[in-house]
């Protein structure tokens, strides 16, 4: 989506799966970048036209334009990420982020000293809210006197690539006392872990691993594998199985970043508290609430 | 609200208002001279992304900056040929500039970074790091004084303090050199300046390159001054205009000039702080109408409720000795 | 035989298709004041500006002292010792005299010991030749004598050897002007060289040595002054004799066209221009208004033609007009049958893009004559209706889809004389009817201005050119400062008892 | 004759500007490693190989004649609007409210609905910018620039907090009643073997934009009120003495060009996404300033004008579909051409006015000789 593909985050995680396929099969495949909403529907009638198939689009913004442009090719297959489209001949691949949100939330929680943490979203719409909301519930199950101080970057698709802004408002945060910050953001996260990782204090990186942008000051990455699933819909290619798919802690689509870089940020019994969270969320026995179910938060008020 | 936060909208508001004083003192040389320059804007933008590009190749901020500079002076040569060897119209050759540099930054940091029109993030070294003034630790115990000085006027990038040493250095020039009475002759009436013995156009052009200068820092302090840490596309966001505003507001005139960027400086960096907002005056402010602030605050001066500002009389037009 | 202290040999300049100087040739002798005169246009300022390096000739070369010498600018022009005091000043309006004067001549890259180099030099230099200024008065703040007295400051202190001096008497009162010319003589007596051009014979006669005469670009004679009389300069500068009289019968006056009570206009800088005058123009007769520019004329003119707002009582055929108010414009003047031949043509009677058919209509562009429907304007009988009038007034070429700016000086305003006479109008204003404009159509316009008058409309004239208020006036006002000073009639005043009153000094109460 | 003969003016100074921009623009090209000659040639075959090409062409270049007309007249009262991005976005929010919250019988009714709300809106935004600029002296260039920045905060507001439908993600209204959609190029040119235009959007609004070019016409030379424009243009000081109000003719002019430029949005918001969205505008407004430098701000110059940017805007789309050259391209070749036709224009026309000097006075030299 807007904000370029290499964000280090959503739409890096995208290109990067599109990227594994053809490493493993040998294929290519078509690829263009948006820089303008009013643009969405001709560049997926071009893609269409020109044979391809699947198109698989990254972000919730083209779900418009596919209502349009998949009915009028009935032929090839599409599968859309983070929104769900009603066409026979789409594949809707959502994500259960405040699943994987409420796990960093925990480690955040525990990693933190001051009892004060931060959330910085992206674009202010209910998708990043979801993120917020996991997150802050799972701070408030590890410490509940803890405070959650969340901003959102902008109201514009521009939200998703604004470092600058990110490095302000984590600066803002750190003046409140944050010493964790989760950017939920895009390539404006970037900003976020650089002016963290600059004033000495954590933060959570997302969507793609992040760990290594800042070793030893990247907490973890909220892990949601877009790549995983643009890289099912290439391998599967024409027969791709259309339809509604959740992709949530149990089956792997989200999950938290250990790795070498965090080695040393997470101790055993943070590692031991989350995995039994990610557990009992797998079971039913610990669920999330999810914001986009209601537009409310029970942890957080935005 | 306490002193802690205060002080950190004020320092960010420093931070802010340092590319805004910084176009605002190029605009200065260039209007003075009687050259408008709504270019301002572009100029910051190319320099943002050289300053930005360079750093990242070369990792220095210095090479960099110097890189930036370049860039701007580039354009602002463009621009003194489209208004003083030209003659052409001041305006339309500054919106030129603008969305030139709109366009060609994104091309070029597309097909050399590959980063959807972004630079590389800056590692330390590659930036312009947070200076920490001589004793901001050991004095930040004293009551309010302490706090002021570390918080406030330390822990800025060498950019922030440059461009407020280049304040009193405009008033010194403009007003105590033989190179201020000419420059300020010369953009009220050219005539007697020629008539006088002395070039023009040399003078006009030594205006824009300052005013090349000037932005070209401008735009290295966006870029690549902490926190900053690279180019993002777009990244002036009409800061050029609001300079152009902060300068009819100062009526042209270098401390008056910081007032006005301060106060500009102020309004962005509230827009990060809607919370504080509505901590003080109890109610939500919309984040648009943060965002937009800046732009009708300029507006508002426009409109002259500041009272009247009268631009150098040879503002605009082109010097042209035979009709 | 001594060197002469300026020659120009062969000086050609020719603007775009104007040939404004033709191979001309000229010699000054050090330590004389030397004098030009031409018509308007005829190439005098050109030729100076080229001397000064303002403008580079096409062809031609310049010795000074003797010196074959390269003035590609103004620069090497002051390093040859030449100094200008232009028609129109060169200073800057909002710095100080001191400032004006130090520009371009500083010691050094600071100002501070320039500034006071220059205090300390123009004290002497006051003192020397009587030429008094406040060195801290801002020059927008004080009058064109002083201003002209601080140009000539510049070029002294710039050592200047030789001044040039183009029409510096145009904007001086009569008194104002002797002075002047007090010092000039004692510039010449310090042994420097005076290069002086004017259209006023009698300060040719007073003041110069040597007389060069100019036309249409040509260099047509240079006379000793002695050996000269103005009858025989007169014919030099145009080419034949010249009988510059109006052939006119007495005014019969009639209805009252125009009353004025207590009128006052302040500009837009908060600078009252007009300051409660009063005075009344009768059908048949033409009131002509004198003065030095700048005491108030123009502001009159403005107010009156609607496009300046004013204080005061202003009725045309009795009744009043809106001075202040939305009413108060070019339209609803024109509606109440006052025509007005402004004072600039290029400025503001003609729009120099248009074609000559639209600005027939210019102004007028609202006459039911000239639109189709209300909302389309019906080009065609525009175009048809200038071509007759460019007939009758024998504009040259008379083809209605020129340019206005393709058209010389005098026949544009001939175009808008046609324009705003055939209207027909109750009363007339009228602003420098024939400046820039040669003899032949000076003597077309007037003949119109005074049938018109014959037809027993009111005409107000505002001249700087005092003959020219002299032979078409049927009463004159003098203005100075805003105010008239006194009205007189032409067969009863002379040239003098008016430059007394335009220079302030009031006759008997009127 | 003194000048250069007219058709130099009109032609020969903006076709040497142009490839003056193309030289610079292939520059551009070839210093980022891709091949300028076979850009072009995929340029050429994206915008008009075929109807598909065409009909997004068309569609952009009804969008830029809207603009184009919209700067054209500011100028012929020197007027300098900036702000046709800002007028067209506004201009959107009139055409999605008139489209969603009036039940229209049919999309001809609506269309004209449509019309007066984006006029309406357009003229609006460019109200308060005119009125400053007639009264206060604000200079029109800043103002309407600041108007673009907060038109884009007012609709991201109106957007996110008040249009957008529940549950929706991006900042967008709802789609607009299948009613008041408008006949594209398929619907109209579409025979029952042939498809033509499949998928492009260009829309019966093209027809308009070409009414609106006739309008501006007849407005700027035939009527009074253009002529009263034209005037002021030329000459404030002769245009207060003819008695033309500088009031009147500054927020008359500036009311006109903002309606035009929100008459885009009949095209692009109406005709082709059917629903308000963010970006709307994509830079038209900007477009407008060149298109109307280069169409000499006459209705005709402004339509050719149009249709090449058309062209350059979806050959550049195509570029940035199938090469890494990337859409700000478009942005580049803008700002070249406004750079030449605009404030270069000089450095063009002065050499060219001396050759023609030169021929004209060898002719008129030679009779003097054989005398
Ligand atoms: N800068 C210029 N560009 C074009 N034409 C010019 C320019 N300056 C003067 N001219 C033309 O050259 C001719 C000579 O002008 P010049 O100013 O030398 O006359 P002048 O004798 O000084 O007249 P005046 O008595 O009105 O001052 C005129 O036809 C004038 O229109
Ligand atoms: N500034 C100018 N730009 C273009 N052409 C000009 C300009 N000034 C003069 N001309 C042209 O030069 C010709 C001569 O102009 P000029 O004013 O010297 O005429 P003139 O002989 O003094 O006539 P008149 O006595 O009617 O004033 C005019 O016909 C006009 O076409
Ligand atoms: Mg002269
Ligand atoms: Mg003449």
């Amino acid at each position: 989506d807007l904000g370029g593909k290499f964000d280090k985050s959503f739409n890096e995680a995208a290109f990067n799966g599109a990227q594994r396929w053809a490493g493993e099969t040998g294929g290519t495949f078509a690829e263009v970048e948006l820089q303008s909403d009013a643009q969405r529907e001709q560049a997926l009638r071009r893609f269409a036209e020109a044979g391809n198939n699947p198109i698989v689009m990254a972000g919730f913004s083209f779900g418009t334009a596919l209502e349009e442009v998949a009915a009028d090719y009935p032929d090839t297959k599409f599968a859309i990420i983070d929104m769900v489209v009603g066409q026979p001949n789409v594949r809707s691949v959502v994500f259960n982020e405040h699943e994987g949100s409420y796990l960093v939330g925990m480690l955040a929680a525990m990693a933190s000293t001051s009892g004060t943490v931060g959330f910085i979203g992206g674009m202010d719409i209910p998708l990043i809210r979801k993120f917020g909301c996991g997150y802050a519930q799972g701070v408030l199950a590890v410490n509940p006197d803890a405070t959650v101080i969340a901003n959102m970057t902008g109201t514009t698709p521009t939200a998703w690539n604004d470092p600058v802004k990110g490095s302000e408002l984590t600066l803002a945060q750190i003046s409140q006392g944050a010493d964790v910050v989760y950017a939920a953001a895009g390539g404006t996260g970037v900003g976020v872990l650089q002016t963290a990782a600059d004033n000495g204090i954590l933060s959570i990186g997302v969507d793609s691993n992040q760990n290594y942008m800042h070793p030893g000051k990247v907490l973890t990455s909220m892990l949601k594998r877009v790549d995983n699933a643009v890289y099912e819909a290439f391998m599967a290619g024409a027969d791709l199985e259309t339809g509604f798919n959740v992709m949530g802690v149990g089956n792997g689509g989200v999950g938290y970043a250990l790795d070498e870089y965090n080695a040393s940020l997470i101790s055993a019994e943070m590692q031991a508290a989350v995995d039994a969270a990610a557990a009992d969320i797998t079971s039913g026995a610990l669920a999330v609430h999810d914001y986009t179910s209601d537009e409310s938060c029970p942890a957080l008020t935005f | 609200m306490d002193l802690l936060t205060l002080l950190q909208v004020l320092d960010s508001s420093v931070r802010m208002a340092t590319p805004l004083l910084l176009a605002c003192l190029a605009g200065l040389f260039s209007e003075r001279a009687g050259i408008f320059d709504i270019g301002l804007e572009g100029k910051m933008l190319v320099a943002a992304f050289l300053a930005a590009a360079m750093a990242s190749v070369t990792g220095s901020a210095w090479i960099g900056l110097l890189a930036g500079i370049g860039a701007s002076l580039t354009l602002a040569i463009v621009h003194g040929l489209a208004s003083i060897t030209f003659r052409g119209n001041q305006l339309i050759s500054g919106v030129a500039i603008n969305f030139f540099a709109a366009g060609i930054t994104v091309v070029i940091a597309q097909s050399w970074f590959g980063q959807g029109g972004r630079t590389p993030q800056l590692g330390d070294g590659a930036r312009f790091q947070s200076i920490t003034l001589p004793f901001a630790e050991s004095l930040s115990v004293v009551p309010l004084l302490g706090p002021i000085y570390k918080e406030l006027i330390s822990g800025h990038s060498i950019l922030v303090y440059i461009a407020m040493l280049i304040v009193p250095l405009t008033w010194w020039g403009l007003y105590r050199t033989r190179f201020g009475l000419r420059l300020r002759a010369v953009g009220e009436n050219p005539a007697a300046v020629d008539t006088a013995g002395i070039s023009v156009v040399r003078l006009r052009y030594s205006a824009v390159l300052i005013c090349g200068v000037l932005c070209g820092i401008a735009g290295a302090q966006l870029a690549t001054a902490e926190p900053a840490a690279g180019f993002i596309k777009d990244m002036t966001a009409g800061r050029g205009y609001i300079a152009l505003a902060a300068l009819i507001f100062a009526k042209w005139r270098p401390w008056y000039a910081l007032m006005a960027c301060l106060l500009f400086g102020f309004l962005q960096a509230l827009e990060l702080r809607p919370d504080l907002i509505t901590n003080v005056i109890g109610i939500k402010v919309q984040g648009q109408l943060l965002s937009a602030l800046p732009y009708i605050m300029t507006v508002v001066i426009l409109a002259g409720f500041v009272g009247k500002a009268i631009p150098p009389r040879a503002g605009g037009e082109p010097y042209v000795k035979e009709r | 035989m001594t060197t002469p202290a300026i020659e120009l040999k062969g000086i050609s300049k020719a603007f775009g298709p104007v040939q404004a100087n033709k191979n001309i040739n000229i010699r000054v002798m050090p330590g004389t004041i030397h004098g030009i005169i031409g018509e308007n246009g005829a190439g005098k300022s050109t030729l100076m500006s080229i001397l000064y390096g303002f403008y580079k000739a096409d062809s031609g070369e310049i010795f000074i002292n003797g010196k074959k010498t390269e003035i590609p600018d103004s620069q090497h022009a002051i390093a040859a010792g030449i100094g200008m005091v232009f028609q129109h000043f060169k200073l800057v309006e909002n710095f100080t005299v001191l400032e004006n004067v130090v520009l371009g001549a500083e010691d050094g890259a600071m100002l501070r010991p320039s500034l006071a180099k220059a205090r300390s030099q123009l004290k002497q230099l006051a003192e020397e030749y009587e030429l008094n200024v406040n060195p801290d008065a801002v020059i927008e703040e004080i009058g064109v004598g002083t201003q002209q007295r601080v140009e000539i400051l510049k070029a002294l202190y710039r050592q200047a050897d030789i001044l040039i001096l183009d029409e510096p008497t145009g904007v001086l009162t009569p008194a104002e002007a002797d002075q002047l010319f007090r010092i000039l003589g004692r510039l010449k007596e310090e042994g420097k060289t005076i290069i002086l051009i004017t259209h006023k014979l009698r300060e040719i006669m007073e003041i110069t040595d040597t007389v060069s005469v100019m036309r249409r670009g040509e260099m047509t004679a240079t006379v000793n002054t002695a050996e000269t009389s103005p009858p025989h300069l007169a014919e030099l500068m145009v080419g034949r004799k010249v009988l510059l009289q109006v052939d006119k019968v007495p005014a019969k006056p009639g209805e009252m066209v125009l009353e004025v009570k207590n009128l006052s206009v302040t500009d837009s800088g908060g600078v009252q221009r007009v300051k409660g005058v009063s005075f009344n123009i009768r059908a048949g007769e033409i009131l002509g208004i004198a003065g030095v520019a700048g005491n108030g004329q123009s502001e009159l003119l403005e107010v009156l033609g609607g496009y300046e707002f004013g204080t005061g009582e202003v009725k045309i055929n009795g009744h009043s007009i809106d001075l202040t108010g939305r009413h108060s414009n070019g339209q609803t003047r024109r509606d109440r049958g006052i025509a007005h031949v402004p004072e600039d043509r290029q400025r503001e009677g003609l729009i120099m893009d248009f074609m000559a058919w639209e600005n027939i209509a210019f102004g007028y562009h609202h006459d039911p004559k000239y639109q189709k429907n209300r909302v389309f304007m019906d080009n065609v009988s525009i175009r048809a209706d200038t071509a007759d009038k460019m007939e009758r007034f024998d504009v040259r070429p008379p083809n209605p889809m020129l340019q206005a700016k393709s058209f010389s000086g005098g026949n544009q305003q001939k175009i808008v004389v046609a324009r705003e006479i055939e209207r027909n109008p109750d009363l007339l204003l009228v602003g420098q009817p024939t400046r820039g404009v040669d003899i032949g159509a000076i003597e077309f316009i007037h003949k119109q201005i005074v049938a018109l008058r014959d037809q027993g409309k009111a005409i107000l004239l505002i001249s700087v050119e005092l003959d020219e208020i002299m032979s078409l006036s049927d009463r004159i006002a003098v203005m100075f400062d805003g105010k008239i000073m006194g009205e007189r009639l032409p067969d009863k005043t002379n040239v003098k008892e008016l430059g007394l009153l335009m220079a302030g000094v009031a006759g008997e109460a009127v | 004759m003194e000048k250069m003969p007219k058709w130099a003016d009109i032609f020969l100074i903006p076709v040497v500007s142009l490839v003056l921009a193309a030289i610079f623009s292939a520059i551009v090209i070839l210093a980022i490693g891709e091949d300028p000659w076979a850009a072009v040639k995929l340029m050429v075959k994206g915008a008009l190989g075929s109807t598909y090409a065409w009909g997004y062409t068309l569609y952009y270049a009804t969008n830029f004649v809207f603009t184009g007309l919209a700067v054209a007249v500011a100028f012929h009262a020197r007027m300098f609007n900036i702000g046709g991005e800002g007028q067209a976005m506004l201009g959107g929010l009139g055409v999605a409210l008139v489209c969603l919250y009036i039940p229209w019988p049919h999309w001809s009714l609506a269309l004209i609905g449509a019309s007066v709300g984006a006029a309406l809106f357009g003229a609006a935004w460019a109200a308060i910018p005119a009125f400053l600029q007639a009264k206060r002296g604000s200079h029109i260039v800043i103002t309407t620039i600041m108007f673009n920045f907060i038109a884009n905060a007012l609709l991201v507001y109106l957007l996110v907090n008040v249009l957008k439908p529940v549950g929706m993600m991006e900042p967008a209204t709802a789609k607009f009643p299948k009613l008041v959609q408008l006949p594209s190029f398929r619907d109209m040119f579409s025979t029952a073997d042939t498809i033509m235009f499949r998928g492009a959007p260009a829309n019966i609004t093209f027809f308009v934009a070409v009414a609106a070019c006739v309008v501006v016409w007849l407005l700027i030379w035939r009527t009074r009120l253009g002529y009263e424009l034209r005037a002021f243009g030329h000459s404030e000081s002769a245009a207060k003495y003819a008695g033309i109000k500088p009031t009147k003719i500054i927020m008359v002019s500036m009311l006109i060009s903002g309606a035009l430029a929100g008459m885009m949005a009949i095209n692009n918001v109406m005709g082709e996404a059917e629903r308000l969205v963010l970006n709307a505008v994509e830079g038209a407004g900007f477009i407008g300033i060149a298109v109307a430098l280069m169409g000499r701000s006459h209705p005709f110059g402004v339509f050719l004008a149009a249709l090449l940017f058309g062209f350059l805007y979806q050959g550049g789309a195509e570029l940035a579909l199938w090469t890494s050259i990337p859409r700000e391209m478009i942005v580049v070749i803008q700002a070249l051409v406004i750079l030449f036709t605009g404030a270069l224009d000089n450095m063009v026309r002065m050499p060219l006015e001396r050759i023609f000097f030169s021929l004209w006075r060898k002719p008129a030299a030679k009779p003097a000789a054989a005398e």
